[in-house]
Protein backbone atom coordinates (compact mmCIF):
# COMPACT_ATOMS: atom_id res chain seq x y z
CA UNK A 1 0.00 0.00 0.00
CA UNK A 2 1.07 3.36 -0.42
CA UNK A 3 1.32 5.69 2.21
CA UNK A 4 1.95 9.31 2.73
CA UNK A 5 3.13 12.08 5.43
CA UNK A 6 2.45 15.44 5.71
CA UNK A 7 3.69 18.44 7.63
CA UNK A 8 5.36 17.60 10.91
CA UNK A 9 5.39 14.00 10.51
CA UNK A 10 6.88 14.81 7.03
CA UNK A 11 9.10 16.49 8.28
CA UNK A 12 10.14 15.01 11.19
CA UNK A 13 10.75 11.26 9.60
CA UNK A 14 12.05 12.74 6.77
CA UNK A 15 9.58 10.27 4.39
CA UNK A 16 6.89 11.75 2.21
CA UNK A 17 5.60 8.63 1.05
CA UNK A 18 6.09 4.80 0.92
CA UNK A 19 5.58 1.39 -0.27
CA UNK A 20 4.06 -0.61 2.86
CA UNK A 21 3.36 -4.29 2.72
CA UNK A 22 0.18 -5.04 5.32
CA UNK A 23 -1.25 -7.95 6.61
CA UNK A 24 -4.95 -8.82 5.53
CA UNK A 25 -7.81 -7.31 7.96
CA UNK A 26 -4.94 -4.35 8.57
CA UNK A 27 -6.42 -1.47 10.08
CA UNK A 28 -5.39 2.59 9.89
CA UNK A 29 -4.40 2.02 13.90
CA UNK A 30 -2.70 -1.23 12.77
CA UNK A 31 -0.54 0.29 9.43
CA UNK A 32 0.41 3.20 12.03
CA UNK A 33 1.64 0.86 14.77
CA UNK A 34 3.77 -0.75 12.12
CA UNK A 35 5.01 2.66 11.53
CA UNK A 36 5.56 3.24 14.57
CA UNK A 37 7.85 0.30 14.86
CA UNK A 38 10.29 1.41 12.35
CA UNK A 39 12.25 3.38 15.24
CA UNK A 40 12.17 6.48 17.97
CA UNK A 41 11.20 9.06 15.42
CA UNK A 42 8.59 7.07 13.83
CA UNK A 43 7.27 6.93 17.11
CA UNK A 44 7.41 10.18 18.09
CA UNK A 45 6.03 11.63 14.82
CA UNK A 46 2.75 9.16 14.88
CA UNK A 47 2.13 9.23 18.28
CA UNK A 48 0.58 12.85 18.86
CA UNK A 49 -2.54 14.16 17.71
CA UNK A 50 -2.56 12.63 13.99
CA UNK A 51 -5.82 12.54 11.69
CA UNK A 52 -5.42 10.14 9.05
CA UNK A 53 -6.91 9.68 5.62
CA UNK A 54 -7.94 6.44 3.19
CA UNK A 55 -8.17 6.91 -0.64
CA UNK A 56 -8.14 10.77 0.56
CA UNK A 57 -10.84 10.94 2.57
CA UNK A 58 -10.72 11.12 6.27
CA UNK A 59 -11.15 8.17 8.34
CA UNK A 60 -10.54 6.91 12.06
CA UNK A 61 -8.50 4.45 13.53
CA UNK A 62 -10.73 1.53 13.23
CA UNK A 63 -10.93 1.98 9.43
CA UNK A 64 -9.84 -1.23 7.31
CA UNK A 65 -7.29 -1.33 4.48
CA UNK A 66 -5.99 -2.88 2.01
CA UNK A 67 -3.53 -3.51 -0.30
CA UNK A 68 -4.22 -0.91 -3.19
CA UNK A 69 -5.22 1.62 -0.77
CA UNK A 70 -3.38 4.82 -0.29
CA UNK A 71 -3.25 6.29 3.03
CA UNK A 72 -1.80 9.21 4.84
CA UNK A 73 -1.21 10.49 8.38
CA UNK A 74 -1.06 14.15 9.09
CA UNK A 75 -1.49 16.99 12.07
CA UNK A 76 -4.70 18.59 12.48
CA UNK A 77 -5.17 20.91 9.42
CA UNK A 78 -4.66 24.86 9.72
CA UNK A 79 -5.43 26.35 6.73
CA UNK A 80 -7.55 29.24 5.58
CA UNK B 1 -19.49 25.97 -8.67
CA UNK B 2 -15.37 25.89 -8.38
CA UNK B 3 -12.83 25.14 -5.72
CA UNK B 4 -9.05 25.32 -6.72
CA UNK B 5 -5.72 25.24 -5.36
CA UNK B 6 -3.37 28.02 -6.33
CA UNK B 7 0.19 28.39 -6.36
CA UNK B 8 -0.20 32.15 -8.00
CA UNK B 9 -2.15 35.30 -6.97
CA UNK B 10 -5.64 35.49 -7.92
CA UNK B 11 -7.79 38.68 -8.88
CA UNK B 12 -10.91 39.90 -6.91
CA UNK B 13 -12.64 41.16 -10.11
CA UNK B 14 -11.86 38.17 -12.04
CA UNK B 15 -13.21 35.33 -9.25
CA UNK B 16 -15.94 37.82 -8.80
CA UNK B 17 -17.08 37.50 -12.56
CA UNK B 18 -16.39 33.90 -12.51
CA UNK B 19 -18.76 33.53 -9.25
CA UNK B 20 -21.53 35.58 -11.05
CA UNK B 21 -21.39 34.55 -14.33
CA UNK B 22 -22.22 30.50 -13.57
CA UNK B 23 -24.78 32.26 -10.99
CA UNK B 24 -27.30 29.24 -11.93
CA UNK B 25 -30.64 31.71 -12.20
CA UNK B 26 -28.35 34.60 -12.60
CA UNK B 27 -30.61 35.95 -10.06
CA UNK B 28 -29.21 36.35 -6.77
CA UNK B 29 -29.60 39.26 -4.78
CA UNK B 30 -27.23 38.97 -2.49
CA UNK B 31 -23.06 38.05 -2.84
CA UNK B 32 -21.15 37.62 0.04
CA UNK B 33 -17.23 37.43 -0.84
CA UNK B 34 -14.11 36.55 1.88
CA UNK B 35 -10.54 36.97 1.63
CA UNK B 36 -8.24 36.06 4.12
CA UNK B 37 -4.73 37.43 3.78
CA UNK B 38 -1.32 36.72 5.46
CA UNK B 39 -1.05 38.71 8.75
CA UNK B 40 2.49 40.34 9.87
CA UNK B 41 2.50 38.91 13.08
CA UNK B 42 1.28 36.00 15.72
CA UNK B 43 1.12 35.85 19.38
CA UNK B 44 4.60 36.33 19.45
CA UNK B 45 5.45 39.09 17.33
CA UNK B 46 6.39 40.03 13.93
CA UNK B 47 6.44 37.40 10.96
CA UNK B 48 8.18 37.24 7.67
CA UNK B 49 5.34 35.36 5.82
CA UNK B 50 4.28 31.95 5.81
CA UNK B 51 4.26 28.59 3.86
CA UNK B 52 1.04 26.33 3.12
CA UNK B 53 1.77 22.60 2.35
CA UNK B 54 -1.01 20.67 0.72
CA UNK B 55 -1.99 17.30 0.05
CA UNK B 56 -2.69 17.43 -3.92
CA UNK B 57 -5.58 15.38 -4.82
CA UNK B 58 -7.22 15.32 -1.18
CA UNK B 59 -7.51 19.15 -0.66
CA UNK B 60 -9.14 19.84 -4.05
CA UNK B 61 -11.30 17.24 -3.56
CA UNK B 62 -12.04 18.39 -0.30
CA UNK B 63 -12.71 21.57 -1.05
CA UNK B 64 -15.19 20.40 -4.13
CA UNK B 65 -17.10 18.28 -1.41
CA UNK B 66 -17.22 21.81 0.95
CA UNK B 67 -18.89 24.14 -1.48
CA UNK B 68 -21.18 21.60 -2.37
CA UNK B 69 -22.23 20.91 0.98
CA UNK B 70 -22.39 24.54 1.71
CA UNK B 71 -24.41 25.28 -1.87
CA UNK B 72 -27.07 22.58 -0.69
CA UNK B 73 -27.65 23.68 3.07
CA UNK B 74 -28.02 27.69 2.64
CA UNK B 75 -29.38 27.45 -1.00
CA UNK B 76 -26.85 28.98 -2.64
CA UNK B 77 -27.15 29.78 -6.33
CA UNK B 78 -23.38 29.35 -6.71
CA UNK B 79 -20.36 29.60 -4.56
CA UNK B 80 -16.59 29.13 -5.39
CA UNK B 81 -13.75 29.51 -3.22
CA UNK B 82 -9.95 29.29 -4.31
CA UNK B 83 -6.61 28.40 -1.67
CA UNK B 84 -3.23 29.27 -2.29
CA UNK B 85 -0.31 27.30 -1.73
CA UNK B 86 3.27 27.46 -1.10
CA UNK B 87 5.80 30.42 0.27
CA UNK B 88 3.23 33.32 0.51
CA UNK B 89 5.11 37.07 1.56
CA UNK B 90 3.11 39.32 4.76
CA UNK B 91 -0.14 40.80 3.24
CA UNK B 92 -0.86 38.54 0.47
CA UNK B 93 -4.06 36.93 -0.42
CA UNK B 94 -4.29 33.30 1.10
CA UNK B 95 -7.67 32.68 0.66
CA UNK B 96 -10.56 33.54 -1.22
CA UNK B 97 -14.76 32.50 -1.00
CA UNK B 98 -17.71 33.45 -2.60
CA UNK B 99 -21.52 32.83 -2.42
CA UNK B 100 -24.59 33.95 -4.24
CA UNK B 101 -27.88 33.32 -2.71
CA UNK B 102 -31.41 35.05 -3.04
CA UNK B 103 -31.07 36.49 0.24
CA UNK B 104 -28.75 38.01 2.40
CA UNK B 105 -28.80 35.85 5.35
CA UNK B 106 -27.72 33.09 3.30
CA UNK B 107 -24.92 34.24 1.84
CA UNK B 108 -23.27 35.65 4.70
CA UNK B 109 -24.13 32.29 6.65
CA UNK B 110 -22.45 29.61 3.85
CA UNK B 111 -19.35 32.39 3.41
CA UNK B 112 -18.57 32.11 6.91
CA UNK B 113 -19.29 27.83 6.99
CA UNK B 114 -17.34 27.68 4.21
CA UNK B 115 -14.07 29.40 6.39
CA UNK B 116 -15.46 27.27 9.53
CA UNK B 117 -15.47 23.88 7.88
CA UNK B 118 -12.27 24.91 5.37
CA UNK B 119 -10.24 25.42 8.85
CA UNK B 120 -11.24 22.18 10.42
CA UNK B 121 -11.57 19.95 7.41
CA UNK B 122 -9.06 20.83 4.50
CA UNK B 123 -6.01 19.12 4.27
CA UNK B 124 -3.71 22.62 4.74
CA UNK B 125 -1.17 22.91 7.03
CA UNK B 126 0.32 26.55 7.79
CA UNK B 127 3.99 27.32 8.54
CA UNK B 128 5.41 30.95 9.83
CA UNK B 129 8.41 32.02 8.87
CA UNK B 130 10.46 34.66 11.27
CA UNK B 131 13.80 35.33 9.92
CA UNK B 132 15.92 31.80 8.74
CA UNK B 133 13.37 30.01 11.00
CA UNK B 134 10.02 28.63 10.35
CA UNK B 135 8.20 27.08 12.59
CA UNK B 136 4.43 24.87 12.43
CA UNK B 137 1.13 26.36 13.28
CA UNK B 138 -0.84 24.35 15.72
CA UNK B 139 -4.20 23.91 14.96
CA UNK B 140 -6.44 26.46 16.95
CA UNK B 141 -9.18 25.17 19.38
CA UNK B 142 -11.51 28.49 18.53
CA UNK B 143 -11.10 27.28 14.82
CA UNK B 144 -12.52 23.73 16.25
CA UNK B 145 -15.50 25.18 17.90
CA UNK B 146 -16.62 27.57 15.13
CA UNK B 147 -16.96 24.08 13.28
CA UNK B 148 -18.42 22.52 16.24
CA UNK B 149 -21.39 25.50 15.52
CA UNK B 150 -22.23 23.97 12.08
CA UNK B 151 -21.55 20.43 12.88
CA UNK B 152 -23.49 20.61 16.26
CA UNK B 153 -26.39 21.87 14.23
CA UNK B 154 -26.44 19.27 11.63
CA UNK B 155 -26.95 16.68 14.70
CA UNK B 156 -29.89 18.55 16.35
CA UNK B 157 -31.47 18.51 12.54
CA UNK C 1 -13.54 54.62 5.76
CA UNK C 2 -16.08 56.07 2.97
CA UNK C 3 -19.81 56.22 2.96
CA UNK C 4 -21.29 57.68 -0.82
CA UNK C 5 -24.77 57.73 -2.31
CA UNK C 6 -24.26 56.99 -6.38
CA UNK C 7 -26.16 56.99 -9.42
CA UNK C 8 -23.84 55.68 -11.54
CA UNK C 9 -22.43 52.01 -10.95
CA UNK C 10 -18.95 51.18 -9.40
CA UNK C 11 -16.43 48.66 -9.88
CA UNK C 12 -15.86 45.48 -7.16
CA UNK C 13 -12.19 45.88 -8.29
CA UNK C 14 -11.72 49.62 -7.32
CA UNK C 15 -14.13 49.35 -4.09
CA UNK C 16 -11.75 46.50 -2.77
CA UNK C 17 -8.81 47.85 -3.75
CA UNK C 18 -10.13 51.53 -1.73
CA UNK C 19 -11.26 49.45 1.14
CA UNK C 20 -7.92 47.65 1.33
CA UNK C 21 -5.42 50.99 0.50
CA UNK C 22 -6.88 52.87 3.08
CA UNK C 23 -6.87 49.99 5.86
CA UNK C 24 -5.15 51.38 9.04
CA UNK C 25 -2.73 48.95 9.79
CA UNK C 26 -2.47 47.65 6.31
CA UNK C 27 -2.43 44.61 8.01
CA UNK C 28 -6.06 43.22 8.04
CA UNK C 29 -5.96 39.29 8.00
CA UNK C 30 -9.73 39.66 6.89
CA UNK C 31 -11.99 41.02 4.19
CA UNK C 32 -15.68 40.69 3.75
CA UNK C 33 -17.34 41.97 0.96
CA UNK C 34 -21.14 42.05 0.47
CA UNK C 35 -23.02 42.88 -3.11
CA UNK C 36 -26.71 43.52 -3.18
CA UNK C 37 -28.31 43.45 -6.61
CA UNK C 38 -31.92 43.68 -8.44
CA UNK C 39 -33.88 40.95 -8.05
CA UNK C 40 -35.72 40.22 -10.95
CA UNK C 41 -39.49 39.10 -9.26
CA UNK C 42 -40.94 39.73 -5.96
CA UNK C 43 -43.53 38.20 -3.66
CA UNK C 44 -45.54 38.56 -6.86
CA UNK C 45 -43.75 37.44 -9.35
CA UNK C 46 -41.36 39.15 -12.15
CA UNK C 47 -40.78 42.83 -11.87
CA UNK C 48 -39.12 45.29 -14.15
CA UNK C 49 -36.45 46.98 -12.02
CA UNK C 50 -36.44 49.76 -8.88
CA UNK C 51 -36.08 52.96 -8.28
CA UNK C 52 -34.30 54.39 -5.62
CA UNK C 53 -34.90 57.86 -3.60
CA UNK C 54 -33.08 59.10 -1.10
CA UNK C 55 -32.52 62.35 1.40
CA UNK C 56 -29.62 64.19 -0.13
CA UNK C 57 -27.58 65.48 3.20
CA UNK C 58 -29.14 63.25 5.59
CA UNK C 59 -28.65 59.64 3.69
CA UNK C 60 -25.03 60.44 3.02
CA UNK C 61 -24.54 61.16 6.95
CA UNK C 62 -26.63 58.37 7.78
CA UNK C 63 -24.11 55.97 5.77
CA UNK C 64 -21.55 57.61 7.39
CA UNK C 65 -22.70 57.46 10.93
CA UNK C 66 -23.15 53.80 10.32
CA UNK C 67 -19.68 53.02 8.78
CA UNK C 68 -18.22 54.61 12.08
CA UNK C 69 -20.56 52.38 14.48
CA UNK C 70 -19.29 49.35 12.43
CA UNK C 71 -15.63 50.49 12.98
CA UNK C 72 -16.05 50.71 16.57
CA UNK C 73 -18.11 48.25 17.59
CA UNK C 74 -16.26 45.61 15.68
CA UNK C 75 -12.71 46.91 15.48
CA UNK C 76 -12.60 47.35 12.25
CA UNK C 77 -9.55 48.24 10.51
CA UNK C 78 -11.54 49.61 7.48
CA UNK C 79 -15.13 49.79 5.98
CA UNK C 80 -16.96 51.29 3.12
CA UNK C 81 -20.04 51.70 2.05
CA UNK C 82 -21.43 53.21 -1.12
CA UNK C 83 -25.49 53.14 -1.78
CA UNK C 84 -26.68 53.66 -5.37
CA UNK C 85 -29.88 55.71 -6.12
CA UNK C 86 -32.46 56.36 -8.95
CA UNK C 87 -33.40 53.85 -11.62
CA UNK C 88 -31.63 50.99 -12.06
CA UNK C 89 -32.74 47.46 -14.19
CA UNK C 90 -33.10 44.15 -13.39
CA UNK C 91 -29.48 41.95 -12.18
CA UNK C 92 -27.98 45.64 -11.61
CA UNK C 93 -25.78 46.32 -8.42
CA UNK C 94 -27.76 48.19 -5.16
CA UNK C 95 -25.17 48.28 -2.75
CA UNK C 96 -21.79 47.79 -1.74
CA UNK C 97 -20.61 46.69 1.55
CA UNK C 98 -16.50 46.22 2.57
CA UNK C 99 -15.10 45.29 6.39
CA UNK C 100 -11.67 44.79 7.25
CA UNK C 101 -10.42 42.94 10.23
CA UNK C 102 -7.71 41.56 12.03
CA UNK C 103 -10.37 38.52 12.55
CA UNK C 104 -12.68 36.88 10.21
CA UNK C 105 -15.49 36.72 12.76
CA UNK C 106 -15.10 40.67 13.55
CA UNK C 107 -15.19 41.29 9.65
CA UNK C 108 -18.54 38.67 9.09
CA UNK C 109 -20.48 40.44 11.80
CA UNK C 110 -19.62 44.00 10.65
CA UNK C 111 -20.67 43.30 7.11
CA UNK C 112 -23.85 41.80 8.42
CA UNK C 113 -24.74 44.62 10.91
CA UNK C 114 -24.05 47.25 8.82
CA UNK C 115 -26.70 45.38 5.96
CA UNK C 116 -28.85 45.13 8.96
CA UNK C 117 -29.02 48.82 10.32
CA UNK C 118 -28.62 50.08 6.51
CA UNK C 119 -31.95 48.54 5.95
CA UNK C 120 -33.29 49.91 8.94
CA UNK C 121 -31.93 53.73 9.81
CA UNK C 122 -30.91 55.00 6.36
CA UNK C 123 -33.72 57.56 4.31
CA UNK C 124 -33.47 55.04 0.87
CA UNK C 125 -36.73 54.48 -0.34
CA UNK C 126 -37.56 51.34 -2.82
CA UNK C 127 -40.49 51.25 -5.79
CA UNK C 128 -40.71 48.02 -8.17
CA UNK C 129 -41.54 48.52 -11.39
CA UNK C 130 -43.95 46.33 -13.38
CA UNK C 131 -44.65 47.48 -17.30
CA UNK C 132 -45.47 51.01 -16.67
CA UNK C 133 -46.41 50.62 -12.82
CA UNK C 134 -44.58 51.51 -9.74
CA UNK C 135 -45.31 50.52 -6.15
CA UNK C 136 -43.17 51.52 -3.34
CA UNK C 137 -42.21 48.16 -1.41
CA UNK C 138 -43.08 48.14 2.21
CA UNK C 139 -40.91 47.72 5.00
CA UNK C 140 -39.97 44.06 6.01
CA UNK C 141 -41.02 42.84 9.17
CA UNK C 142 -38.07 40.73 8.53
CA UNK C 143 -35.34 43.37 8.26
CA UNK C 144 -37.14 45.36 11.48
CA UNK C 145 -36.22 41.84 13.40
CA UNK C 146 -32.34 41.59 11.91
CA UNK C 147 -31.89 45.29 13.05
CA UNK C 148 -33.09 44.49 16.09
CA UNK C 149 -30.96 41.29 17.40
CA UNK C 150 -27.96 43.81 17.50
CA UNK C 151 -29.95 46.65 19.18
CA UNK C 152 -30.69 44.35 21.58
CA UNK C 153 -27.16 43.23 22.15
CA UNK C 154 -26.18 47.37 22.50
CA UNK C 155 -29.14 47.45 25.63
CA UNK C 156 -27.47 43.84 27.18
CA UNK C 157 -24.27 45.52 27.09
CA UNK D 1 -38.91 76.23 8.70
CA UNK D 2 -38.32 74.24 5.68
CA UNK D 3 -40.33 70.86 5.64
CA UNK D 4 -39.16 68.28 3.32
CA UNK D 5 -41.51 65.14 2.41
CA UNK D 6 -40.57 61.80 0.55
CA UNK D 7 -41.33 58.50 -0.99
CA UNK D 8 -45.31 58.02 -1.18
CA UNK D 9 -45.84 60.70 1.18
CA UNK D 10 -43.90 63.28 -1.46
CA UNK D 11 -46.05 61.30 -3.99
CA UNK D 12 -49.60 61.63 -2.24
CA UNK D 13 -49.23 64.94 -1.21
CA UNK D 14 -47.79 65.93 -4.57
CA UNK D 15 -45.60 67.95 -2.20
CA UNK D 16 -41.48 67.62 -2.65
CA UNK D 17 -40.35 70.63 0.35
CA UNK D 18 -42.21 73.77 1.65
CA UNK D 19 -41.87 76.71 3.92
CA UNK D 20 -44.15 76.51 7.33
CA UNK D 21 -44.66 79.33 10.19
CA UNK D 22 -44.56 77.35 13.27
CA UNK D 23 -46.15 78.67 16.98
CA UNK D 24 -43.04 78.91 19.92
CA UNK D 25 -42.27 75.75 21.64
CA UNK D 26 -43.59 73.69 18.63
CA UNK D 27 -42.85 70.12 18.12
CA UNK D 28 -41.84 67.65 15.43
CA UNK D 29 -46.05 65.85 16.27
CA UNK D 30 -47.49 69.94 16.68
CA UNK D 31 -45.82 70.47 12.58
CA UNK D 32 -47.47 67.37 11.57
CA UNK D 33 -50.63 67.89 13.13
CA UNK D 34 -50.33 71.23 11.86
CA UNK D 35 -49.96 69.68 7.97
CA UNK D 36 -52.68 67.25 8.16
CA UNK D 37 -55.19 70.46 9.10
CA UNK D 38 -54.06 71.64 4.88
CA UNK D 39 -56.92 68.90 3.89
CA UNK D 40 -57.74 65.16 3.21
CA UNK D 41 -54.85 64.51 1.25
CA UNK D 42 -52.48 65.27 4.02
CA UNK D 43 -54.06 63.47 6.66
CA UNK D 44 -54.16 60.26 4.72
CA UNK D 45 -50.44 60.82 3.87
CA UNK D 46 -49.53 62.03 7.53
CA UNK D 47 -51.57 59.28 9.69
CA UNK D 48 -49.85 56.17 8.85
CA UNK D 49 -46.58 54.70 9.66
CA UNK D 50 -44.36 57.92 9.74
CA UNK D 51 -40.85 58.37 10.72
CA UNK D 52 -39.56 62.23 11.38
CA UNK D 53 -36.21 63.94 11.24
CA UNK D 54 -34.80 67.12 12.33
CA UNK D 55 -32.00 68.50 10.77
CA UNK D 56 -31.14 65.21 9.55
CA UNK D 57 -31.23 62.89 12.30
CA UNK D 58 -34.09 60.56 12.88
CA UNK D 59 -36.06 61.75 15.93
CA UNK D 60 -39.44 60.83 17.46
CA UNK D 61 -42.96 63.15 17.79
CA UNK D 62 -41.98 65.21 21.01
CA UNK D 63 -39.16 66.74 19.54
CA UNK D 64 -39.09 70.13 19.52
CA UNK D 65 -38.29 72.55 16.25
CA UNK D 66 -37.87 75.74 16.37
CA UNK D 67 -38.24 78.26 13.07
CA UNK D 68 -34.38 77.23 11.59
CA UNK D 69 -34.84 73.57 11.39
CA UNK D 70 -34.97 71.45 8.68
CA UNK D 71 -37.78 68.73 9.41
CA UNK D 72 -39.05 65.77 7.49
CA UNK D 73 -41.39 62.91 7.25
CA UNK D 74 -41.16 59.89 5.27
CA UNK D 75 -42.08 56.28 5.37
CA UNK D 76 -40.28 53.83 7.13
CA UNK D 77 -36.71 52.98 4.75
CA UNK D 78 -36.76 50.38 2.64
CA UNK D 79 -33.20 50.45 1.17
CA UNK D 80 -30.29 47.73 0.73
Amino acid sequence: MKVKFFAQIRELTGCDAMELAVPDNATVDGVREQLMQQGEVWREALSANVLSARNQTLCNGSTAVCEDDEIAFFPPVTGG
Amino acid sequence: MFARVAQEDFSQQALYDELCAHDQRSRAGAIVTFTGRVRDYNHAGAIDGIELEYYPGMTEQALAQLIDKAVKRFSLTNAGIVHRVGRLANHEQIVWVGTCAAHRQDAFLAASFLMDMLKQSVPIWKKEWVGEQAHWVAAKGSDDDAAMRWLTEDKDS
